[in-house]
């Protein structure tokens, strides 16, 4: 253990070594500045529209935030209750995947028709984008249930609502959190790309906008922010896992502190 | 024989019927090279793959080039292909009653910032002394926008412009066609290392290009049905982008024409307006090394 | 048997709904049918579509794409999450760096995969393995992190190599999980290349979709997404019928 | 027989020709066949029988959480169709305690649901958990206990809901004989104080006959009731009876019944 | 000592001032502490102690699942350090099939881990599911028996691997008496045949002395060794030894050890 570096500390070195190849790569010209500007001039560009860029972080901002309620909160809760009702389950999964297989991104400047072309329209995209696997990854995560936990848990008269909320969600706490990881990341790419296709505010439409003109430099700015919104929401996401570490107890994750702090048992591979 | 990878930027656009003329009637072959045609999503895209490597000769506008310089891809127009936006129109549905005066303070619909649609925008506000929000719903949104009523106006590109024209279903209050003084608004555009490595190769497919556009003028039901076939469109609605399209075309394409370079600086005026800052002289953009000779 | 029966009636059921729900919006001119074709409209021209030599070839075009990016990206992507969720260090410095990775936007980097692989097959299979191995990745680390303690116990009790531990126990117990990811990168995958046929290409179906809406034909565009769909839905079929194979021992 | 009102029947059982059938992949099983009993209220009753005789299963239909396939079930004069935490409780055969919560919110569970104060229901957890011994376990999580302490949380759990009938599936079977048998003290300390009725599984006759007021046997594939026995000993009981004669030949008497259908 | 060769000593098992401390969030829990034993090859060894003592933590350690965090372990003469089937087989305390094997896949498992043809394994499988009275039930999956039945598949899985020792925690607690006598008589038949050591940890200090050359008593917290005693009675045993003196007396002190402690 102590003869390599942290986890962290490499975690770190990895960053640098990007950020140096960011700014290095174009700097010597093995890739043309048009694809990536250097790390120098993009942060440069940013700098000196700082303003228009903060105004476009707080548009998207909201919307992320909004979209997130909806995606996961709304595909949690959903995925939960069909996940763990066998007959829905069969009924709907198989049509909700299939709904999934809709090709959204193409069929977005239509959606504006009747979501208008404000913020609603991205709204209901993102939410969309990131409900859906949030919803199945929940769902599947549910199934990976003991049985004899919701036995014991309706013997004690525990009502639908409750069951949900004190067996389902806790026992799927895993893979509930994961799917909030990959349905909140795809929330946010759901706004930067509807705002991308179709907008007049936000981070999305300054890269569109700047890249039509092939300023990348500023388009790449705007990147940056996106990075920025996925660093945010994965201290969120973090913060709600060491709270919910005490849950994990009876999972791998939660056993493997264990294990390691007494020394015991080697990975399993 | 030498292969030229061309790059179009949509295809509906009046380039791919060039090109695709130029393809069917073997006039490629004639000048003893092959061609490749590849469909970009849009100008800034085509520009990009010229950039990557991916197209030899692309069709583009100066703003394009002058950007691209400061952004180290060293190119320039060999060609000059339209002096005009033709077929682009300022549309309102038919029942609408607003003029373009009337748009002030209203929403109009552009297909990109920094688009084509969004220059001639940004021209209309300045020529006109009004003020309204541009809104980028993409190629596809133009027109379910402007039909749901989400926005009162649309900057809208031809084929689509005559199309919804004849539907009925929208109308035009300008035309940009004869409303905007005459600029470079596109030209052909390669590679500075490519010109100088194959300028052969250059001048041939320039004279297939500018071949095809003689063939075009001088064919007209070919060409109409080749339209239609390529945009999947109605033959009355070809003839449309024929006669107010095709026909006003370039046929010289000489760079080296007295009035291009005020062209060429009246279209970097135009970019500039919509925020393009990394202009430069217009010597830097143009190239007249190449005069079309079109291929019989 | 029965009630698989009553299910499958269910669903039929429930799309006859949705395309007579369909049908009536546009027909009734509740929604404008110019926006909303009819699905018997959209439907007619899907059978025009699918005479077309043209549409077949961009068809086959797109879904050789297709596959090949997802025979490469599932078993890549696969390993990389085993090896995330497995190695708690490997774990510690990976995850979040892919977690930046999946919450970019993709088509960003469109240009790049030109810039390497041109414009061409190469480059909609790289795009494609590029928009779906992040989510592999995610999602095998959350099946694997749903395996319970006890069986590995003992099939470590039982020497079994990591390859044994990995097809004889994660491999079973991660099945509904594993297979949900597999559905949802399929999706991905589909949505990459068909972005990356979008933005630069000579043939493939995604080209096809891009100029019909580029050009407001509705009719085109809605039988090219229910094209498009129907790739997507019959692979969720195919991944459903694995599901119900395997997962009998559930109750 | 005149019904009498409910309220005089809380804790009543009343199996009625009961069956049940699992079906399978490969053939249908016939778990129980025709099982009929009835129990009075405030009885202690222990349930013997081989491995596989439908034990279980009978008593999860017992407390509602499976339906049978033939017969009816009532519990305090009410036919049983679903879980109902208020007339009859469950402890299972396999500890099935919620792995995220430590071993005291475990037994708050079922008070939690039904809205039972913090203050009072972390008490009332702190007595049962003392109860079975546990004190001092019980910000412990289950997979750091050992296999006989997950089945006293479990006892606990069970015992805190308080409900007129006990169904309890082998609750001992994890326990050292010192342990079991002052939790069956404890036990029927609680049972005469509460006046609950009490099913019980176990394998031990000894336990059984120590146990109980009724011993009812049950036979292999498929379960049927076999023999229906009133253990007449005086309470309390001592462990001195277990040398008795009495002690004995009830022992015998269930033996030679399990020996015949194991 | 002269040490032997290894192959004299397969199937020894020296445990040498072992300790097991448990890091937890709220405290260190010591669960064993010094632990030292040793057992000859081939013996029957009985391990009792009150519940949570520390046996399933050192039948844990002995099987390499579990590295102690203090002293040493040989098995065969060779310390362990991780699993290895060829020395150590388990038999676990929860019966831990895998819900998505039938059970005679289950049993089959290590078999196919080895690469054993299909064929062999089968027939192995059978014969260990006959042993163990499940004959007829290797197509149903685990959620399809009861909680006996998959504690004897368990069994059936630990005894079809056939090391040279052979740990096992609790298995007949899910048992009853009768099925419990006869899986007793087998066990002792299979190990009288086999040469094999085993380690058997139990609750029932009749089945101890019944099964065991030696019975080794533990205490609670810290886990300690308060005795280790040899059972004299000749073999085969035979019930009527079970109202004998000898076997009172062993009975009786063992009982005083666990009641003190428990
Ligand atoms: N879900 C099921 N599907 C099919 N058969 C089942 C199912 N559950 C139980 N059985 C069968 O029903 C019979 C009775 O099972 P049950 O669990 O009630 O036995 P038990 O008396 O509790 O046994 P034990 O003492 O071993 O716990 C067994 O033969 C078992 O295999
Ligand atoms: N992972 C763990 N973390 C913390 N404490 C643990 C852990 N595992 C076991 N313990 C503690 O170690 C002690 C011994 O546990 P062990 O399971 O060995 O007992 P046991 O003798 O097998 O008991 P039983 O007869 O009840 O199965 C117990 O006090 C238990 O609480
Ligand atoms: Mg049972
Ligand atoms: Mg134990």
């Amino acid at each position: 253990m102590s003869a390599r570096i942290s986890a962290k500390t490499l975690r770190h070195l990895i960053v640098i070594g990007l950020i140096a190849l960011w700014e290095l790569l174009p700097r010597a010209g093995l890739i043309p500045e048009l694809f990536l500007p250097s790390l120098s001039s993009t942060l440069i560009a940013g700098w000196t529209d700082a303003g228009e860029y903060g105004h476009a972080l707080a548009v998207t901002l909201y919307e992320v935030v909004v979209s997130m309620a909806f995606a996961c909160g709304g595909g949690i809760l959903l995925g939960a209750i069909v996940g763990s009702l066998p007959r829905p389950r069969v009924l709907i999964m198989p049509m909700v995947s299939s709904l999934y297989a809709v090709p959204l991104v193409i069929l977005y400047p239509v959606f504006t028709v009747w979501l208008g072309i404000g913020s609603e329209s991205k709204i209901a995209f993102a939410s969309i984008y990131g409900f859906l696997p949030t919803m199945l990854a929940t769902a599947a995560g549910i199934q990976t249930i003991d049985p004899q936990l919701l036995l014991a848990a309706r013997s004690m008269g525990a009502t639908l609502s409750q069951r949900l909320v004190r067996v389902i969600i806790p026992a799927a706490i895993p893979t509930v959190l994961s799917g909030l990881r990959v349905g909140g990341a795809l929330v946010i790419v759901g706004v930067v790309v509807s705002e991308m296709l179709i907008s007049s505010a936000g981070i999305g439409y300054l890269i569109s906008r700047y890249r039509t003109i092939l300023d990348s430099p500023h388009v790449f700015a705007g990147v940056l922010l996106v990075l920025f919104l996925a660093i945010g929401f994965n201290a969120v996401i973090r913060w709600i896992e060491r709270k919910a570490a005490i849950w994990q107890t009876g999972t791998r994750a939660g056993q493997a502190n264990d294990d390691i702090a007494s020394g015991a048992m080697q990975p399993a591979t | 024989a030498d292969t030229i990878r061309v790059g179009l930027p949509t295809k509906t656009y009046w380039p791919t019927t060039i090109a695709e003329t130029a393809v069917r009637q073997k006039l490629f072959e004639k000048e003893g090279i092959k061609a490749e045609l590849t469909i970009y999503r849009s100008g800034a895209e085509t520009f990009e793959g010229m950039a990557a490597g991916a197209a030899d000769i692309i069709l583009d506008p100066p703003s394009l080039v002058s950007a691209g310089r400061k952004k180290g891809v060293m190119s320039r127009i060999v060609a000059n292909a339209a002096m005009g936006n033709f077929g682009w129109q300022l549309m309102v549905p038919t029942k609408s009653t607003l003029d373009v005066k009337d748009l002030n303070g209203k929403k109009v619909a552009i297909t990109a910032a920094g688009s084509g649609s969004d220059l001639l925008a940004l021209w209309t506000i300045q020529d006109k002394k009004i003020d309204f929000t541009r809104v980028s719903v993409g190629g596809g949104g133009l027109v379910p926008n402007l039909l749901a009523g989400n926005v009162e106006a649309a900057v809208v590109y031809s084929p689509l412009s005559f199309q919804i024209s004849k539907s009925g279903e929208a109308k035009t209050i300008l035309d940009y066609a004869t409303a905007v003084p005459p600029n470079l608004t596109a030209g052909w555009i390669v590679l500075d290392k490519f010109a100088e490595a194959k300028p052969q190769l250059v001048q041939k497919a320039v004279n297939a290009l500018y071949g095809a556009v003689a063939f075009m003028r001088a064919n007209r039901d070919v060409t109409v049905k080749l339209i239609a076939e390529l945009y999947e469109m109605p033959p009355e609605i070809a003839a449309l982008e024929y006669d107010n399209t095709i026909m006003k075309l370039e046929t010289s394409g000489d760079m080296g024409a007295a009035n291009v370079s005020a062209a060429v600086q009246l279209s970097l005026d135009l970019a500039k307006l919509g925020g393009l800052k990394d202009i430069v002289p217009v010597e830097d953009v143009i190239s007249t090394k190449f005069k079309p000779v079109p291929t019989k | 048997m029965q009630s698989t029966l009553a299910i499958n009636l269910a669903r039929i059921a429930i799309i006859v709904a949705i395309l007579a729900l369909w049908e009536v919006l546009s027909r009734t001119g509740i929604v404008n049918p110019r926006l909303l074709p009819s699905a018997s409209d959209t439907f007619v021209t899907l059978g025009d579509l699918l005479q077309r030599a043209a549409v077949q070839k961009d068809l086959m075009v797109t879904a050789t794409e297709v596959l090949a990016a997802f025979a490469l990206a599932v078993p890549f992507g696969a390993v990389i999450g085993f090896l995330v969720a497995e190695n708690r260090y490997f774990a510690d410095v990976a995850k979040p760096l892919l977690f930046f990775a999946f919450s970019i936007p993709k088509s960003i980097f469109l240009p790049m995969f030109i810039l390497v692989f041109g414009v061409g097959f190469a480059q909609k299979v790289g795009f494609g393995f590029f928009s779906t191995i992040f989510i592999v990745i995610m999602s095998t680390t959350t099946a694997v992190e749903s395996v319970k303690v006890e069986h590995l116990t003992v099939a470590r009790s039982y020497g079994a190599t990591p390859m044994q531990t990995a097809f004889r126990v994660y491999l079973p117990s991660m099945l509904p999980v594993l297979l949900e990811a597999l559905r949802i990168s399929m999706i991905f995958n589909l949505t990459g290349v068909i972005l990356a046929e979008m933005y630069a290409s000579r043939d493939g179906i995604g080209h096809q979709i891009a100029t019909w809406g580029e050009n407001f034909q509705m009719k085109q565009l809605l039988a090219g997404v229910v094209m498009v769909a129907a790739i997507a839905m019959t692979f969720n079929e195919l991944v459903r019928w694995v599901e119900t194979r395997c997962s009998h021992w559930r109750t | 027989m005149t019904p009498l009102k409910p309220a005089a029947r809380a804790g009543a059982i009343e199996v009625k020709n009961v069956g049940q059938v699992f079906k399978t992949r490969s053939q249908d099983v016939v778990a129980l066949e025709d099982v009929s009993l009835e129990v009075k209220p405030g009885r202690f009753v222990v349930l013997v029988g081989p491995s596989g005789c439908g034990k279980s299963t009978l008593l999860m239909m017992m407390a509602g959480l499976r339906q049978q396939t033939a017969g009816t079930i009532t519990i305090s004069g009410a036919p049983i169709l679903e879980p109902d935490p208020d007339r009859v409780g469950v402890v299972f055969q396999e500890a099935s305690l919620f792995p995220w919560l430590t071993a005291e919110d475990n037994v708050e569970f079922p008070l939690a649901l039904r809205g039972v104060p913090k203050a009072e229901r972390r008490a009332k957890a702190q007595d049962a958990l003392k109860l079975v011994g546990l004190e001092g376990f019980g910000k412990r999580h289950p997979h750091e206990l050992s296999g006989g302490m997950k089945q006293r949380v479990s006892i606990a759990r069970g015992l805190v809901q308080d409900p007129p009938v006990l169904l309890m599936d082998e609750p001992f079977a994890a326990l050292d004989e010192q342990t079991r048998m002052t939790m069956g003290d404890e036990l029927l300390r609680i049972w005469a104080a509460t006046g609950k009725t009490v099913v019980f599984v176990t394998h031990s006759l000894t336990e059984a006959v120590y146990l109980a007021d009724e011993v009812i046997v049950m036979s292999a594939r498929p379960g049927r009731i076999v023999d229906h026995l009133q253990v007449q000993l005086p309470r309390p009981r001592t462990y001195e009876m277990l040398s008795g004669d009495a002690f004995g030949s009830l022992r015998d008497r269930i033996w030679r019944h399990i020996r015949k259908s194991a």
